[in-house]
C-alpha cells in the first residue's frame, strides 16, 4: 500500500475556499436560475447577478482573512511536509491579500457591468475564482512544477473571460491573442524548466538553489527562457505587443482584473522564483533584467503617448509599470523586492481604480473607452472626474498619492542598490508618463461635454470599489507605513507588510 | 550500433519529420494535423526508450487520441480555408525571428555535450511504471494532481461557455 | 506660548486646505452659493494673513537658525518627519503669499464665474502648498509640496485660462515636472549617501534646534567632491539636478520658454500668484537647498548661472520690448526680473544675497499688481492687445496712477520697492563681480525703456480706439486692491530696514553653513565672509540692540 | 522470440482465420433467426450451401472483384490509407489479451499465454483505441463529401466522448485487482470467495455456518464491479459504432457515413475492422470482468493439483493450458453472442441520446461507481485487513 | 544505457525550434497552436529524458501534468477559435485585425 503523505490542510486554506467557491458559484447559479426564472424573468438576471457577485466576494473575502490570519500569527505552513512545493509564509499571504482585495473589488465592479453587456455570470464568476485560485497557488509555489501549474490555472480561465463577450468580435480576438501568446510562453517558460531540471536534476528551488552552476550553458539557457516566459505574463518589452489588444479587446472588467492581479501574481511568483532558486547576482540575468526594464520603461511610456483609447492607454501604462517593477528586480535587494510588493500594492488600487471609473461610464453596453468619451465628465460628474484624476496622478507618480510613495521607495531601493543610471531612465520616462497620464484631466475638466447620452448612476458596488481604491491611494501617498493613529488608519501598514513579507524570501 | 538507437533514429527522424511537414505544409490543415499524430506516436516510442512507460501510453492517449482529434474536429467544424487567414505583417521581423531561432537552436546543441553529464543514474526498480508514478503522484505530488481537476474545470467552463451555440 | 502660537506654521499651511476641503464637502451635500464660496475663501485667506502677520511679530529678528519648530516623525522608515521651520528668509517668501492670496481672490471675484467652488477650492490648495513648500525642513516634505503645488496651479491655468491653455498648463506641468523629477533622483542619492556616512535614516534638512541628540541631519553629510567618487555621488551631479529643478521654475534662460505661455493663459488670479510666488520657489529652493547642500559646486558654477541670469536679464528685456501683448510683455519682465534675483543669490554676499530676497517680494508685489491691472483693463475690453489702447489716461485716471506707480516699482524707481531690491543686488554683484554688474546694471535701462514705452503707449496720446471711450475707472473693490498692493511697495521703498533687518541673521547663517561645509564663500563674493557679514550688521544695530543680540547669543538655546 | 512468433501466429489464426468468417456469418444467421426469416443460404459450391457457410468467402471474392474508387477531389494518400489505419489499432490490441494463464514448464521464464505480457497493458488498450478513431477521420475527410464528412464528426465525437466513459468505467476494476496488466488481472480472478463472508465482520456470525460458506461466487470483475461491466460494454460498444450506436453511419441520415464513399476491398476493410472489433471486444471484456481463461470454481492450483496428482506436473499443466484457452475462447463466444444479441434487439438511438446517455448518465454513474468502490474497498482494507 | 541523453535532448531542442518557428511564421491559427503544441511535446522529451538521466520519477510527473494542461489549453483554445469564427460569419470580415499583429 501507499503511505498516506503527511498533509497540513490549513495551508491550503485561502486556495481551498476559492476553489471552493468556484464550485459554489458555478451551481448557485444553476440553482438560482432555475428558482426563480418562471416569475419576474426580465429582473431575475439582475438579481442572480448581484447574488452571485457577493457571494464569489464572500468566498474571496473568507480567503483573504485567513490569508490575513496567516500573516499575522507569523506561520509558515507546506501542504505536503514530505515534498513542500509550496509554503503559505508571509510572502504568500502577502500576496493572496493583495489578490484577494484585488478580485473582491473586480466583483463589486462586475455585477452591473455584466448586466450591461448581457454577459452570464455564474460562469464569468466560476472563472474568476478559479484564476485567484491559481494566483495563489503561484505566488505561495516553491517548485517550479506549481509555479506552472498555477500560471495555467491562472491564464486559462483569463482567457476565457477576455473572449467572454463572445459578441463582439473584438472580444474573441483579444482572447485568441491572449491566448497564443500566453500558450506561447508557457512553452518556452516550461521548457526553461525543464533545462533547469536537466542541469540541476530538481524542479523545487531548494533543489535547483543547490545544484545551479552558473558555468552550465544549460542552467544559464534554462534561466533564460524561465525569465523571457515571464516576460510574457509581465507584459514586458520585448514581449508585450499582446497588451494593448488584449486590454482594449477584453471586457473592461475583465481587463481591469487581468491588470492587475496578473500582475501581482506574475511578478511577485518572479520574485520568489528569482530569489528562490538562484542567487540574485548571477551576472548575465542582471544584465538581462537592466535592459528589460530600461526597454520596457521606455517604450511603454513612449507609445502610450499615443494611444487614442483609454483602454489602450492604460495597457501601454502598465507595460511602463512592469518597467519600473523590474528596477526593483534589478535592484535585487531585499529591500527592492519589498518596494516592488509595495509598488505592486498601489499599483493594484490605483489601476483598478482608473478602471472603475471606465466601467462606471460604460452605458448600454459600450464602453466610455476613447479620450473623447471623458470630455467635460467634470461638469457632468464631478467627484468621478476628481477620482480618475486621483488615480491618474497617483499612476504618474505624483506626490501625495500612493503611487509616489512607491515609486520613491522602488526608486530609493535602486539608488541604494547601485542603479542611478536606471533610475534616471525611469524618472525621465516617467516624465514622458505624466504627458498621457494628463491627458484625461484634461479633456474631464478642460474640454466641453459632447451630447451623447451618458450614465448618471454608479451602483452601489461600483461606489465601493472606487471609494476603497480612492481610499487606499490617499492614505498610502500620506501613511504608507505608520498612520497617524485615527480611525483604522493605523492598521493599514503596507510598508511594514511588505518588509516582513520579503524576509521570508531566500 | 545497437538496436534501440537505431529504433531511437528511426524515430527520431521521424518525429523532425513529420514536425517539419506540418509547419511547413502550406494548404491542408489536416494533413498537419495528421503529421503532428505522427510526431506525437514517434516520441512515445522515444518515451518507451527512455523507459517512461506510463508517459508514452498516456502521450499516445491523450495528445493523439484527444487534443489531435480535437484539432481535426475544429478543423472540421468550422471548415476553414486557407483564405481564412490573411497574410501577415512584419515579414521581416518573423524572418529574424526564425533566424534567431535557428542559431538558438543550433547554438544550444554545441553547448549540449559539454553540459550534460556522460554517466546515467541507475535506475530504481519499476522507474517509470504507472505504479512508480502513480505512488509519486499520490504522495509527493499530491497537491499539483489534485490541482489540476480545478484546471480543468476551468478549461471544461471556459471551452463551454466560448464554444456553446446558444446564447441564453 | 498658546497652542495657536507653537503651531503656528501648521495652522498657516494647513487652514486653507481645510477650509477648502470643509467647503467642498458641504457642497456635495447642500449646494453653496458662488458669493459665499468667494466670501469663503477670501476670508480664510486674510485669516491666515492675520495669523501670518502674528508671525511677523512674534519672530525675532535676531535668532539665527529656524524658529517656531515642530517636529514629527511621518515616515520613519525613511526618515521622513514633518519638519516646519521658519527663518527670515521664508518668512519674507510667506508673507507675501498670504498677503497677496486674499487680494488674488478679491480680484477673481467677477473674473471668474466657472465653477466657481472648484475655483476656491484650488487656490486654497495652492496657498498651502506654497506656504508649506517655504516652511518645510525636510526634503521629502519640501519635494511632497513642491511637486503638489503644481495639481491646482495645473488647472487653474487649464480650466479657467484663456484659449491656448490647455497647451500651456501640460507645458507649464511638464516642465516643472521634469526638473523635479531629476531633483528626486538627486535627493535618493544624497540621502543614501547621508545613511551611508552617518547611519542615520534621515532627509531633515538640519539637526532640530534645541534637541541635543538630533539625528545628523542631510547638512551634517559631506558630499564628495568628485575624485574616487563615483560619478552621481559627487557634489556638482547632484548640484546640477537640484539646480535644474529650481531653475525651471525660476525660469531661468533657457529654461523659461514655458512661462509666457503660463502667464499669458493663465486666469488673471493665476499669473499673479504665478508670477508672485511660485517664481519665487525657483530661487528660495537655491537659497534653501542647493547652495547650502553642495556648496563647493554652487560655487563652481557660478560662472555658469552668472552668464545664464544676464542673458536671461537682456534676453528678457529685449524680447518683452517687442511684445504686443501686455501680459506677455510682463511675462518676459518677469524673466528678467528673476535673472537679477539669481544674480544677487550667487553674489554671495551680504547685500546680494539680501537684495536678491527682497526683489523676490517686490517682484512678487510688482508684477503681481501689474498682472492685476491689466486683468482689471481687460476684463473692461477684452483684449491685451497694447495696440487697442491708447491715451487712457483721461478715461481711467485713478487707473493710469495706479498702474504708473507700479511700473515705477518694476522699473526701479527710488522710494519704491524696486529700487532697493535692485540696487542691493546690483552692490552685490559688483563687490563678486564687476563686469557682471555693468552688464546688469545696463538690464535696468532696458527695463526702464520697454516699461516706459509701453506705459506711454496705453496711456498717453489720444484715445484711439472708439470703444475706449466708454471705460468706467476702477470701481471700490478693485480700489482696495490696488491700494493694498500700494501699500507695501511705498513701504519697502521708503523704509525697507523693517524687512531687511529680519533677513541679516538667516542670510549670515546661510553664508555660515555653506563656509563650515566646505566652500570659500569670500573667493567670489568681493571677500565676505560670514564673520565680516555678522560683523557688519552689528555695526548698524544701535548699543542696545546689540545687547540683546548679545544677550540672546550667550542665553540658553 | 518463436515463442512470441508462436503466440501471434496462433492469436490470428484463432481471432482473423476462425472468428471472423464466423462471425459475419453468425451475423446474418442470428439476425435472421432473431427476426424469423432464413437468412443467408444461397452461396454454394456445387450446390452445397452448409447453412450460408459459404457466404464470408464469396462476399470477399466479390468484395475484391469490385472496382476500387476514389472520388474526384479526395486526398488520394488519406483516402486509399483510411481503411489500413482503421483495421490495424483492432488487430494490435489483441497483443496484450491473455489467452491463457501463466504456466511454470521448467524453462528459464514461466510460459505467459499473452503476445506482449506487459505491465500496462489495459492502459495500451486504450491507446490503441484513442488511436482508432483517426482511421474514421481520415476516411471522413479524405473523402471530400460533406456526408461523410457529417459521419466523421459524428463518430470522432461519439468516440471520444465514450472514450472518457469508458476509461472511467474500469478504474473500479484496478482499484479491484490493483494491477493494469490483464494477465495479472486474470490471475487475480483465479479464484472465489464466500459471498457472505463479509457477515462475520457485522458480528451477526462468529464464522459463517457450512451451508452459507458454500455459496461462494468466483472473485470475477463482473461480480466485484456489476456497475462497471454494464457501463464499460456499453462504452465499448459505442466506440465500435455498431448498432444501436451506429449514428456515425446511419445509412437512414447519412446515408453510410464516413465510409461512403469506398467501394470495394476498402469498404471491406472498414467492416473487417468492425467485425474484427468485436471478437476483440469479447476478449478485453473476457478478461477484465469475466475472469479471463480461468475456469469458475477450479483454480489452476487445484487443477494442476487435481490433475496433476494422475498424470504428472508437466502434463497437468500442458492439460490446464488447453483448458484455460477453451475457456477463454468459450467466454468470447459467449460475449459475441450477447453483441450480437444486443445489436439486433435494440433499435438506434438518437445522437442526442448517444451523447446524453454518454455525458449525463454514464459519466456520473461512473463517478458513483469509483467512489462506492473505493468506500467498499477502505471499508475491507479497515475492517477485514 | 544505449541512447546518449544528449542525442535526445538534442532532439527535443530541435523540435522545439521546429515549433516556436511554427508559431512565428504560420499565418494559421490551428497551425499556430499544433505548433504550440509541439513545443509542449518538446518540452516532455526533455523532461522524460532528464528523468531517465537523473533517475529520479519528477519529471515524469512534470510531464503528465504539462500533458493534462496542454489538453486544457487546446479545449480553451479551440472553444476561442470557434466563438471567433462563428462570430467573423455574422459580421463584416474587413474588421477582423485577425493575427495581424
Amino acid at each position: 500500500m501507499i503511505e498516506a503523505p503527511n498533509l497540513r490542510l490549513e495551508a491550503l486554506a485561502p486556495f481551498a475556499f476559492v476553489a471552493i467557491g468556484s464550485l459554489v458559484v458555478l451551481m448557485g447559479e444553476v440553482l438560482l436560475s432555475r428558482s426563480e426564472s418562471m416569475r419576474n424573468a426580465p429582473s431575475v438576471d439582475v438579481r442572480i447577478g448581484t447574488i452571485l457577485s457577493f457571494l464569489s466576494a464572500g468566498f474571496l473575502l473568507l480567503a483573504v482573512v485567513v490569508a490575513a490570519q496567516a500573516y499575522m500569527s507569523n506561520t509558515a505552513w507546506s501542504f505536503n511536509v514530505d515534498n513542500p512545493m509550496m509554503r503559505l509564509d508571509r510572502y504568500a499571504n502577502f500576496a493572496i491579500g493583495v489578490i484577494g482585495t484585488a478580485a473582491i473589488l473586480v466583483c463589486a465592479l462586475s455585477a452591473d457591468y455584466l448586466n450591461g453587456l448581457r454577459i452570464h455570470h455564474g460562469e464569468y464568476y466560476a472563472l474568476l475564482l478559479i484564476a485567484v485560485a491559481g494566483m495563489i497557488l503561484m505566488v505561495s509555489a516553491v517548485d517550479m512544477l506549481l509555479v506552472f501549474l498555477g500560471l495555467e490555472m491562472m491564464s486559462i480561465p483569463i482567457y476565457v473571460l477576455a473572449g467572454f463577450d463572445r459578441r463582439k468580435l473584438r472580444s474573441n480576438e483579444s482572447a485568441l491573442k491572449y491566448f497564443i501568446i500566453g500558450a506561447f510562453a508557457s512553452g518556452i517558460l516550461l521548457y526553461g524548466m525543464a533545462l533547469l531540471y536537466g542541469a540541476t536534476g530538481a524542479t523545487s528551488f531548494d533543489g535547483i538553489r543547490a545544484g545551479f552552476d552558473p558555468d552550465n550553458a544549460l542552467a544559464i539557457v534554462g534561466l533564460g527562457l524561465l525569465v523571457v516566459g515571464f516576460a510574457f505574463k509581465i507584459a514586458s518589452v520585448p514581449f508585450h505587443q499582446w497588451t494593448p489588444d488584449v486590454y482594449e479587446g477584453a471586457p473592461t472588467s475583465v481587463t481591469a482584473f487581468m491588470a492587475v492581479t496578473v500582475k501581482v501574481a506574475a511578478f511577485m511568483a518572479l520574485v520568489r522564483v528569482l530569489t528562490g532558486a538562484f542567487e540574485t547576482t548571477i551576472e548575465p540575468l542582471q544584465d538581462i533584467l537592466w535592459v528589460m526594464a530600461a526597454a520596457t520603461m521606455i517604450v511603454g511610456n513612449v507609445m502610450a503617448v499615443i494611444q487614442e483609447n483609454v483602454k489602450r492607454m492604460l495597457a501601454y501604462s502598465s507595460i511602463a509599470h512592469a518597467g519600473y517593477l523590474l528596477i526593483g528586480l534589478v535592484a535585487g535587494t531585499g529591500e527592492a523586492h519589498a518596494a516592488v510588493l509595495f509598488y505592486l500594492f498601489v499599483y493594484v488600487f490605483m489601476t483598478l481604480g482608473a478602471f472603475a471609473v471606465i466601467i462606471v461610464l460604460a452605458h448600454r453596453g459600450k464602453d466610455a473607452e476613447r479620450f473623447d468619451d471623458f470630455a467635460g465628465l467634470a461638469t457632468q460628474r464631478p467627484a468621478l472626474a476628481a477620482l480618475m484624476v486621483l488615480f491618474m496622478l497617483s499612476l504618474a507618480g505624483i506626490p501625495g498619492t500612493g503611487g509616489f510613495i512607491g515609486k520613491w521607495s522602488l526608486f530609493g531601493a535602486a539608488v541604494k542598490a547601485g542603479q542611478v543610471p536606471l533610475v534616471i531612465v525611469a524618472v525621465l520616462t516617467s516624465l514622458v508618463s505624466v504627458f498621457y497620464y494628463l491627458r484625461l484631466p484634461v479633456v474631464m475638466y478642460m474640454r466641453d461635454p459632447s451630447d451623447e447620452p451618458r450614465r448618471m448612476t454608479t451602483s452601489s458596488g461600483e461606489g465601493f470599489a472606487l471609494l476603497v481604491c480612492a481610499a487606499v491611494v490617499l492614505i498610502l501617498g500620506f501613511f504608507p507605513s505608520e498612520g497617524p493613529g485615527v480611525l483604522l488608519l493605523d492598521n493599514l501598514r503596507v510598508l511594514h507588510w511588505a518588509r516582513d513579507s520579503v524576509a521570508f524570501l531566500p | 550500433m545497437s538496436a534501440e538507437l537505431s529504433l531511437f533514429y528511426f524515430f527520431a527522424a521521424l518525429a523532425v519529420g513529420s514536425a517539419l511537414s506540418m509547419v511547413l505544409n502550406l494548404r491542408n490543415t489536416v494533413a498537419s494535423a495528421m503529421s503532428l499524430v505522427i510526431t506525437m506516436v514517434s516520441l512515445a516510442a522515444v518515451y518507451v526508450l527512455m523507459e517512461a512507460h506510463l508517459v508514452a501510453v498516456l502521450q499516445i492517449m491523450v495528445y493523439g487520441g484527444a487534443i489531435v482529434v480535437l484539432f481535426v474536429f475544429v478543423v472540421m467544424l468550422l471548415n476553414l480555408r486557407q483564405d481564412d487567414f490573411p497574410p501577415g505583417r512584419q515579414r521581416g521581423a518573423k524572418a529574424l525571428g526564425v533566424v534567431l531561432v535557428v542559431f538558438a537552436v543550433i547554438k544550444l546543441l554545441a553547448l549540449l555535450p559539454a553540459a550534460l553529464p556522460d554517466t546515467v543514474a541507475a535506475l530504481p526498480e519499476g522507474f517509470g511504471g504507472y505504479r512508480d508514478v502513480g505512488t509519486a503522484l499520490f504522495t509527493r505530488f499530491i497537491l499539483p494532481f489534485e490541482a489540476t481537476s480545478l484546471l480543468l474545470l476551468s478549461a471544461l467552463v471556459g471551452a463551454v461557455v466560448l464554444a456553446k451555440r446558444r446564447l441564453d | 506660548m498658546s497652542i495657536l502660537d507653537t503651531h503656528l506654521l501648521t495652522l498657516v499651511t494647513f487652514l486653507p486646505l481645510g477650509a477648502g476641503l470643509f467647503l467642498l464637502a458641504l457642497n456635495a451635500f447642500v449646494a453653496v452659493p458662488s458669493d459665499l464660496w468667494r466670501g469663503v475663501g477670501i476670508a480664510t485667506t486674510t485669516l491666515v494673513f492675520l495669523l501670518s502677520v502674528r508671525l511677523w511679530v512674534l519672530f525675532d529678528p535676531t535668532a539665527t537658525g529656524y524658529q517656531f519648530v515642530e517636529h514629527m516623525p511621518w515616515l520613519p522608515d525613511w526618515g521622513v518627519n514633518y519638519f516646519m521651520g521658519i527663518d527670515g528668509i521664508s518668512l519674507l517668501l510667506v508673507m507675501l503669499t498670504t498677503f497677496l492670496m486674499p487680494i488674488v481672490l478679491l480680484a477673481a471675484w467677477d473674473d471668474v464665474k466657472k465653477s466657481v467652488p472648484s475655483f476656491i477650492f484650488h487656490n486654497l490648495f495652492l496657498q498651502t502648498g506654497m506656504i508649506g513648500a517655504f516652511l518645510s525642513l525636510n526634503l521629502f516634505q519640501f519635494y511632497v509640496f513642491w511637486e503638489i503645488m503644481l495639481i491646482p496651479m495645473y488647472f487653474i491655468i487649464g480650466v479657467w485660462g484663456g484659449p491656448r491653455r490647455i497647451y500651456a498648463a501640460v507645458k507649464f506641468f511638464l516642465f516643472t515636472m521634469a526638473g523635479s523629477l531629476l531633483m528626486l533622483v538627486a535627493a535618493l542619492v544624497l540621502y543614501y549617501l547621508h545613511f551611508d556616512q552617518t547611519g542615520a535614516l534621515n532627509l531633515d534638512l538640519v539637526r532640530i534646534p534645541g534637541v541635543n541628540d538630533a539625528l545628523p541631519a542631510l547638512l551634517d553629510t559631506d558630499v564628495p567632491l568628485g575624485g574616487e567618487a563615483v560619478w552621481w555621488k559627487t557634489q556638482p551631479w547632484l548640484f546640477v539636478a537640484f539646480a535644474l529643478a529650481f531653475a525651471i521654475k525660476v525660469p531661468m534662460f533657457p529654461f523659461h520658454t514655458w512661462l509666457p505661455d503660463a502667464h499669458v493663459e493663465a486666469p488673471t488670479a493665476g499669473s499673479v500668484v504665478l508670477a508672485g510666488v511660485l517664481l519665487k520657489m525657483g530661487t528660495y529652493g537655491f537659497v534653501r537647498f542647493a547652495m547650502p547642500l553642495f556648496p563647493v559646486a554652487a560655487l563652481q558654477f557660478v560662472p555658469v548661472i552668472f552668464t545664464l541670469a544676464l542673458i536671461g536679464i537682456v534676453y528678457g528685456s529685449l524680447v518683452a520690448m517687442v511684445q504686443s501683448d501686455v501680459k506677455k510683455l510682463i511675462a518676459y519682465s518677469s524673466v528678467a526680473h528673476l535673472g537679477f534675483v539669481l544674480l544677487g543669490t550667487f553674489a554671495l554676499n551680504l547685500e546680494g544675497l539680501e537684495g536678491a530676497v527682497l526683489q523676490m517680494v517686490n517682484h512678487g508685489l510688482s508684477t503681481g499688481a501689474l498682472f492685476l491691472l491689466v486683468g482689471m483693463i481687460y476684463e473692461r475690453r477684452h483684449t491685451r492687445e497694447i495696440a487697442d489702447f491708447g491715451g487712457l489716461t483721461r478715461v481711467m485716471p485713478v487707473f493710469a496712477v495706479a498702474f504708473g506707480v507700479v511700473t515705477m516699482s518694476s522699473i526701479g524707481l527710488p522710494m519704491l520697492n524696486g529700487f532697493v531690491g535692485e540696487f542691493l543686488i546690483l552692490i552685490g554683484t559688483f563687490l563678486a563681480d564687476p563686469v557682471t554688474g555693468a552688464v546688469a546694471a545696463s538690464g535696468v535701462v532696458l527695463a526702464a525703456a520697454y516699461m516706459l514705452w509701453m506705459y506711454r503707449r496705453i496711456f498717453f496720446g489720444p484715445v484711439t480706439h472708439e470703444e475706449n471711450e466708454r471705460l468706467v475707472d476702477l470701481g471700490l473693490r478693485e480700489k482696495m486692491i490696488v491700494v493694498a498692493l500700494i501699500v507695501p511697495i511705498v513701504w519697502i521703498g521708503v523704509h525697507p530696514g523693517t524687512f531687511l533687518r529680519r533677513l541679516d541673521a538667516s542670510v549670515i547663517e546661510l553664508v555660515r553653513v555653506m563656509e563650515s561645509r566646505g566652500a570659500d564663500v569670500a573667493s567670489v563674493n568681493g571677500g565676505q565672509t560670514s564673520a565680516s557679514m555678522a560683523a557688519e550688521v552689528a555695526a548698524r544695530l544701535s548699543p542696545e540692540q546689540a545687547q540683546v543680540a548679545l544677550h540672546r547669543e550667550e542665553g540658553p538655546r | 522470440m518463436a515463442e512470441t512468433i508462436g503466440k501471434i501466429l496462433f492469436v490470428l489464426l484463432v481471432v482473423m482465420g476462425a472468428f471472423l468468417p464466423m462471425i459475419t456469418w453468425v451475423e446474418r444467421k442470428q439476425s435472421a433467426v432473431m427476426q424469423d426469416r432464413i437468412g443467408a443460404n444461397r452461396a454454394n459450391i456445387a450446390g452445397i450451401t452448409v447453412l450460408g457457410v459459404l457466404h464470408p468467402l464469396a462476399d470477399v471474392l466479390k468484395l475484391f472483384g469490385k472496382e476500387d474508387f476514389v472520388p474526384a477531389g479526395a486526398n488520394r494518400v488519406m483516402h486509399l490509407l483510411a481503411p489500413v489505419i482503421a483495421l490495424v489499432p483492432a488487430i494490435i490490441t489483441l497483443a496484450v489479451v491473455p489467452f491463457a494463464g501463466v504456466y511454470d514448464f521448467g524453462g528459464e521464464n514461466p510460459f505467459s499465454f499473452v503476445i506482449a505480457d506487459v505491465d500496462w497493458g489495459l492502459l495500451y488498450v486504450f491507446a490503441v483505441g484513442s488511436i482508432a478513431a483517426y482511421g474514421t477521420i481520415i476516411a471522413g475527410w479524405a473523402s471530400n463529401n460533406n456526408w461523410a464528412l457529417l459521419g466523421t464528426v459524428r463518430a470522432s465525437a461519439q468516440m471520444i466522448s465514450y472514450e472518457v466513459t469508458m476509461g472511467l468505467s474500469v478504474v473500479g476494476v484496478f482499484m479491484c485487482f490493483q494491477t493494469l496488466s490483464l494477465q495479472e488481472m486474470s490471475l487475480a480472478q483465479d479464484s472465489s470467495f464466500r459471498l457472505l463472508g463479509f457477515l462475520e465482520h457485522f458480528g451477526l456470525f462468529e464464522t459463517l455456518p457450512g451451508w452459507l460458506a458454500w455459496i461462494q461466487v468466483p472473485t470475477w470483475g463482473i461480480f466485484l464491479q456489476p456497475m462497471g461491466f454494464v457501463m464499460f460494454l456499453t462504452c465499448i460498444m459505442a466506440e465500435n459504432k455498431r448498432p444501436p450506436f451506429d449514428l456515425p453511419e446511419a445509412e437512414s441520415e447519412l446515408i453510410a457515413g464516413y465510409h461512403l464513399e469506398y467501394s470495394g476491398m476498402r469498404w471491406g476493410l472498414f467492416y473487417t475492422a468492425e467485425f474484427l472489433e468485436v471478437p476483440v471486444i469479447g476478449c478485453i471484456v473476457t478478461a477484465l470482468f469475466l475472469g479471463g481463461w480461468s475456469i469458475p470454481f477450479l483454480d489452476t492450483q487445484t487443477l494442476i493439483g487435481g490433475i496433476g496428482s494422475f498424470f504428472g506436473e508437466g502434463f497437468a499443466t500442458g492439460v490446464v493450458l488447453v483448458l484455460h484457452v477453451h475457456a477463454f475462447l468459450a467466454k468470447v463466444v459467449i460475449m459475441i453472442w450477447l453483441q450480437m444479441l444486443i445489436r439486433w434487439s435494440l433499435p438506434r438511438f438518437r445522437y442526442d441520446q448517444v451523447m446524453d446517455l454518454c455525458w449525463k448518465i454514464m459519466l456520473p454513474l461512473s463517478l458513483v461507481n469509483i467512489f462506492v468502490t473505493a468506500v467498499v474497498l477502505l471499508w475491507f482494507q479497515e475492517v477485514v485487513g | 544505457m544505449e541512447i546518449p541523453i544528449e542525442l535526445v535532448v538534442s532532439l527535443s531542442a530541435i523540435l522545439f525550434g521546429i515549433g516556436v518557428v511554427g508559431a512565428l511564421v504560420r499565418r494559421n491559427i490551428i497551425v499556430i497552436l499544433m505548433s504550440i503544441e509541439l513545443m509542449l511535446n518538446a518540452v516532455n522529451l526533455a523532461f522524460v529524458a532528464f528523468a531517465r538521466m537523473h533517475g529520479t520519477n519528477d519529471g515524469h510527473v512534470f510531464v503528465l501534468i504539462v500533458i493534462t494542461v496542454a489538453a486544457a489549453e487546446v479545449a480553451v483554445g479551440l472553444g476561442i477559435v470557434i466563438s471567433l469564427f462563428r462570430n467573423r460569419d455574422t459580421t463584416n470580415v474587413d474588421d477582423v485585425s485577425l493575427l495581424k499583429w
